[in-house]
């Protein structure tokens, strides 16, 4: 239950983040679509990862088997790396915005 | 473009979902208590991150400290220019500033050392410390406390890190040692360089406008 | 395995240390030894190994591709380091990372591993391509930064409906357990999805073009002919294990003829060199599709050389004279770089006994007649769409010469070598179908030339869509086939 | 249970954070998305997970997107000054159009810029981009192509009358219209004043506050006066094709009507 109920959450905020990162034009925006859509693949690993009646991958934390750690611990590092990739776009939509003084992207497309 | 849009996206969530419902039924998951006993700690998930998989981990460093490398190439030299606006100095905030900071120290530091035992390990510890500066920075003015931590002493300190990191990835995975310590100095090693990291970028998102 | 760990990990620190010590160019030469020495430890292959041991560990193999991108990669990074020996020491350490990193995708064997090096290389070509920081470099990284992150949002979502049905994350070892239910089907779907936005295929993405015409000269040779390579491999390592080889082919068609489409309209010359990496990446593609893994290698390998070369004179070409459009640039490339120019020209067209040629030949070598003619017409529209580059083979003048000769020397030499290992290139019905090619390819241009379609903008918008479509077509076609 | 409710609030507040207007709600919301996912996370066996995205996910996320939304960008506006709407006070500026900029400013989180251009230069201004926003004073032309807000203050147009000669008015204004074709355009009011002062031209067509700046300055007292038919009114203007700029400066404006704020700054500037 818990698990299938993360599961399509995390289907359901893939396609909401795509939608905004697809329907909105400001670059910020977009961000923030994106970081919900891979919020939602994180999610979805997580989920894969409990079953139920499990407890926390710890050794002598409480009875009953353990979930899986794997996903666990694959998604520490895609967290990370979401957080990387979102610093440095920061980064690069504070330079564009400095030179060209929009965050449009459609304006940013015609303006070359 | 809208309708095409709601045609993709509805054919992603049918596709999700139906991938979903495949997936079961599902193996068995494999016991991790062995494989956390094997590496000698009681997280399996430390063991994962810090054992197993550490070749993924290094990858993972690597990708924080190059975004780093990034946004401080390219936000350098960007500085605000013309009319500050006044940033209220309150005792209060400075105070409970003050306040803060120790306790937070303390939590990340026993973060850092029970990774292997319990939840925590180095990145949450590294974030939380790296938050804790930038909470400083807050009460203190950003210029000020950027001052006392000299930056491109501190971004060298970062590099090393790195370089010792790597270092310690060849002893475990080359060697295969596998010990405690090595899961607390990689914990230690991480969670310094994710702290000089978050302190860095937040200050030069920061002192690219001005003043936080 | 030890050496090859041993090799990347040296060339991070290495790299590492050249931004310490502001001393990227050496740590680079060092580098590169390191590398030489690892690769030549190693150099037969090793068989597959799990880093970290079972069960969960990291699976690596020295197979013919790894060999393949690790001999690319230092040849490359070598003629990097030759050119770009007076830009300063930032860039020098970025680029020997970013070679790292395209080491360490070359043994990886490991799905999520997969993912991490990919996301790496992505964020290190976004800050090389920005370096300068023009503003259409860094709306082009930024493009980039956005659909690698959508990409790596299908991959993930592949890789978990993969690992929750099978709870396998090694290629390897899903390609010997049954794949053919349909949580594998559709993941393995995403899975192609997300490395072929990342690799730059066709309508996922086409952030391709304009970020490798756009990036400093010598950071647009590295992403065309390596990095590219690395995403190209992680696609082949994804159809070994999962059975995807039709949707491939179809694919490729589109990619090859999508690319050349753009190339035969664009005006800029770096950006039409981008449009035909996207055009090359459909033959090795097709390669992959079809089965012809050696002739895969072989063509992605030769690319590196002459799409380098190319990309190297047609930067020197652009930095020289200060103007991007192929009608300005006729008659102001120094000598060098017009050699450099036609050379490359002549390879992508496939005349022997240059490196395309060879790699051509041995892709389509025991095909079926139909790949045969599919190869042949993406010849034609090859030479059709570099018809317009002869003018710019005249040189003016000397000028640098930089990493050019090298590369010049590797397509001439990689050309013969092939020519010498499989003699049944020798025949004259393949030199007969080469040449013909070629000049089929400049008449369809002079007949063309005044009457080609306008074609749709490849805004961002535009690209985001494509990618999801194509996405969610990809997946379904893997459900179905 | 727990998990089912927690999901349904992620969504919630994902569905909020992203199709709110406000940029910073967006921000906030998405942070609040993160840390009731890292509940999630705690939920479903996963401590190391939940403790990561909660310093990580929501801490550094939401401050990095914090400090970056101060810096995103500035509004660069294009206006001609007149007083007492927008005019240079000292080494700053002033206005009742400026308090309303700066407020939208802060609103919308950008640095405000202005530029002084003559009038009829501001439309090409927006067109091409190079600025945002067009103020000062503008009377808006429906012909001409850009948006404009519902006009702040009512005016009308008068002729002035001084004596003998062609006709003259703004280039770019609707006053222009109301030149005669032998009339002369001039780039912005105070070369229209000039040349009128200078009896370069007979009788000049400009708007009410501008005759009240020329009759506070005490310029052609004897003129006579008489009001062109047609109701006009000063209000902003966007360039045609920046949409999101234009929603959110007309839905700040119906805020700042509603809360009485316009009201009162009109009664301080104004009288």
């Amino acid at each position: 239950m818990e698990s299938l109920s993360g599961l399509s959450l995390a289907v359901v905020l893939a396609a909401l983040g795509l939608w905004v990162m697809v329907s909105r034009r400001n670059l910020v925006w977009k961000l923030l679509g994106l970081g919900v859509a891979s919020g939602g693949s994180i999610l979805f690993l997580v989920a894969l990862s409990h079953r139920p009646g499990v407890r926390p991958p710890i050794l002598g934390l409480g009875p009953g088997p353990a979930a899986d750690p794997l996903p666990q611990a694959l998604v520490l590092t895609a967290i990370v790396i979401r957080f990387a990739t979102l610093a440095l776009a920061l980064a690069l939509v504070i330079l564009l915005t400095e030179h060209r003084h929009t965050q449009d992207s459609r304006r940013l497309e015609e303006e070359e | 473009m809208k309708f095409l849009l709601v045609c993709g996206l509805a054919g992603l969530l049918g596709l999700l979902g139906a991938g979903l419902i495949g997936i079961w039924p599902r193996p068995e998951f494999p016991d991790s208590d062995p494989v956390a006993k094997a590496w000698g700690v009681a997280n399996a998930v430390a063991a994962v991150v810090l054992g197993v998989r550490l070749w993924d981990t290094i990858f993972e460093v690597l990708v924080y400290v190059v975004a780093m490398v990034g946004v401080r190439f390219f936000l350098l030299g960007m500085r605000w220019h013309g009319e500050l606006p006044p940033v209220a100095e309150t005792p209060l905030l400075r105070r409970s500033a003050d306040l803060l900071l120790g306790p937070v120290l303390v939590f990340a530091l026993y973060l850092v050392a029970s990774g292997h035992i319990g939840p925590g390990g180095g990145f949450p510890a590294g974030a939380i410390l790296g938050s804790a500066l930038l909470l400083l920075a807050l009460a203190k003015g950003v210029e000020r406390l950027s001052a006392e931590l000299y930056e491109p002493r501190l971004e060298r300190l970062e590099y090393v890190v790195v370089v010792f990191l790597l270092f310690l990835g060849a002893v475990v995975l080359i060697l295969g040692v596998r010990a405690p310590a090595a899961f607390v100095a990689a914990n230690l090693l991480v969670a310094v360089e994710v702290a000089i990291g978050a302190w860095a970028v937040l200050h030069r998102f920061a002192s690219a406008r001005g003043e936080v | 395995m030890n050496a090859a760990l041993a090799g990347i990990l040296a060339y991070f620190g290495l790299g590492f240390l050249g931004i310490v010590f502001g001393k990227g160019r050496e740590t680079a030469a060092l580098a590169i030894l390191a590398g030489l020495v690892s690769l030549g430890l190693w150099a037969p292959g090793f068989p597959e190994e799990v880093v970290g041991g079972p069960p969960w560990g990291i699976a690596v193999a020295g197979d013919f591709w790894a060999l393949g991108i690790w001999g690319l990669a230092l040849f490359l990074h070598a003629a990097t380091l030759l050119h770009a020996w007076p830009k300063d020491q930032l860039r020098h350490a970025l680029i020997t990372l970013l070679v790292g990193t395209c080491l360490a995708g070359g043994i990886s064997r490991d799905l999520f591993n997969l993912y991490v090096v990919l996301e790496l290389s992505s964020l290190l070509s976004v800050i090389l391509i920005a370096y300068e920081g023009r503003s259409a470099a860094v709306w082009a990284a930024l493009r980039y930064l956005f659909l690698a992150g959508l990409g790596m949002t299908f991959y993930l979502f592949g890789l978990g409906l993969v690992y929750g049905r099978t709870g396998l994350l090694s290629l390897s070892a899903l390609a010997q357990v049954e794949t053919g239910d349909m949580a594998s089907r559709i993941g393995a779907g995403f899975l192609l999805a997300g490395a072929a936005t990342k690799t730059g295929v066709f309508l996922l993405g086409l952030w391709l073009p304009k970020a490798h015409g756009q990036a400093p000269t010598e950071v647009s040779l590295l992403l065309s002919g390596l990095v590219v390579k690395v995403g190209v491999v992680a696609i082949a390592r994804l159809v070994e294990a999962f059975p995807l080889g039709p949707i491939l082919l179809a694919l490729g068609i589109l990619t090859g003829f999508g690319g050349i489409l753009y190339a035969l309209r664009e005006t800029d010359l770096k950006t039409m060199l981008g449009h035909h990496t996207v055009s090359q990446l459909g033959y090795m593609l097709l390669g992959l599709g079809v089965g012809a893994w050696e002739g895969t290698l072989m063509y992605a390998v030769a690319h590196g050389l002459f799409k380098g070369l190319l990309f190297l004179s047609a930067g020197e070409a652009v930095e020289k004279s200060g103007v991007r459009s192929i009608a300005e640039l006729s008659g102001k490339i120094p000598r060098p770089a017009a050699l450099g120019l036609a050379l490359g020209s002549l390879a992508i067209v496939g005349l022997p006994p240059l490196a395309g040629f060879a790699a051509k030949g041995l892709l389509s070598l025991g095909q079926p007649l139909w790949v045969k003619t599919i190869f042949f017409s993406l010849s034609v529209g090859t030479a059709a769409s570099f018809a317009k580059l002869i003018p710019l083979f005249r040189g003016q003048g000397t000028g640098r010469f930089g990493g050019i000769p090298l590369l010049d020397a590797g397509v001439l030499g990689l050309g013969i070598l092939g020519l010498l290992l499989f003699p049944e290139l020798l025949t004259l019905k393949a030199w007969a179908e080469a040449f013909s090619a070629a000049g089929l390819g400049v008449i369809a241009y002079l007949l063309l030339r005044a009457r080609l379609p306008a074609l749709p903008k490849l805004t961002l918008d535009h690209a985001f869509l494509a990618a999801v479509l194509t996405a969610v077509i990809l997946g379904s076609l893997a459900l179905v086939a | 249970m727990v998990a089912v409710l927690l999901c349904v609030l992620a969504l919630a507040l994902a569905i909020f954070a992203l199709t709110g207007k406000r940029l910073l709600w967006g921000v906030i919301g998405v942070g609040a998305h993160s840390l009731v996912l890292a509940g999630l996370y705690l939920v479903l066996a996963a401590p190391d997970v939940a403790l990561t995205e909660a310093a990580v996910g929501f801490g550094l996320v939401t401050f990095v997107y914090l400090l970056a939304l101060r810096r995103t960008g500035k509004i660069v506006v294009a206006a001609s000054p007149l007083y007492p709407l927008l005019y240079p006070e000292g080494a700053g500026i002033a206005g009742l159009e400026w308090e309303i900029l700066t407020r939208f400013a802060r609103w919308y989180h950008r640095d405000l810029e202005l530029i002084w251009v003559p009038r009829a230069e501001i439309p090409r201004l927006l067109r091409s981009g190079e600025a945002h926003l067009g103020a000062g004073g503008f009377l808006p032309v429906p012909e001409d192509g850009l948006a404009y807000t519902k006009p702040l203050l009512p005016t009308r147009l008068v002729l002035v009358r001084l004596g003998e000669g062609p006709r003259g008015a703004v280039a770019g204004e609707p006053t222009g219209k109301h030149a005669d074709p032998t009339g002369k355009l001039f780039e912005d009011a105070a070369e229209l004043a000039h040349a009128l002062a200078r009896g370069e031209v007979g009788e000049a067509v400009t708007d009410l506050l501008r005759l009240r700046e020329w009759t506070m300055q005490d310029l052609f007292s004897e003129a006579e006066t008489q009001l062109v038919p047609g109701e006009y009114g000063f209000a902003l203007a966007v360039p045609p094709q920046d949409e999101e700029l234009y929603r959110s400066l007309t839905e700040f404006l119906a805020e700042l009507e509603k809360s009485g704020e316009l009201a009162e700054l009109l009664r301080r500037y104004l009288g």
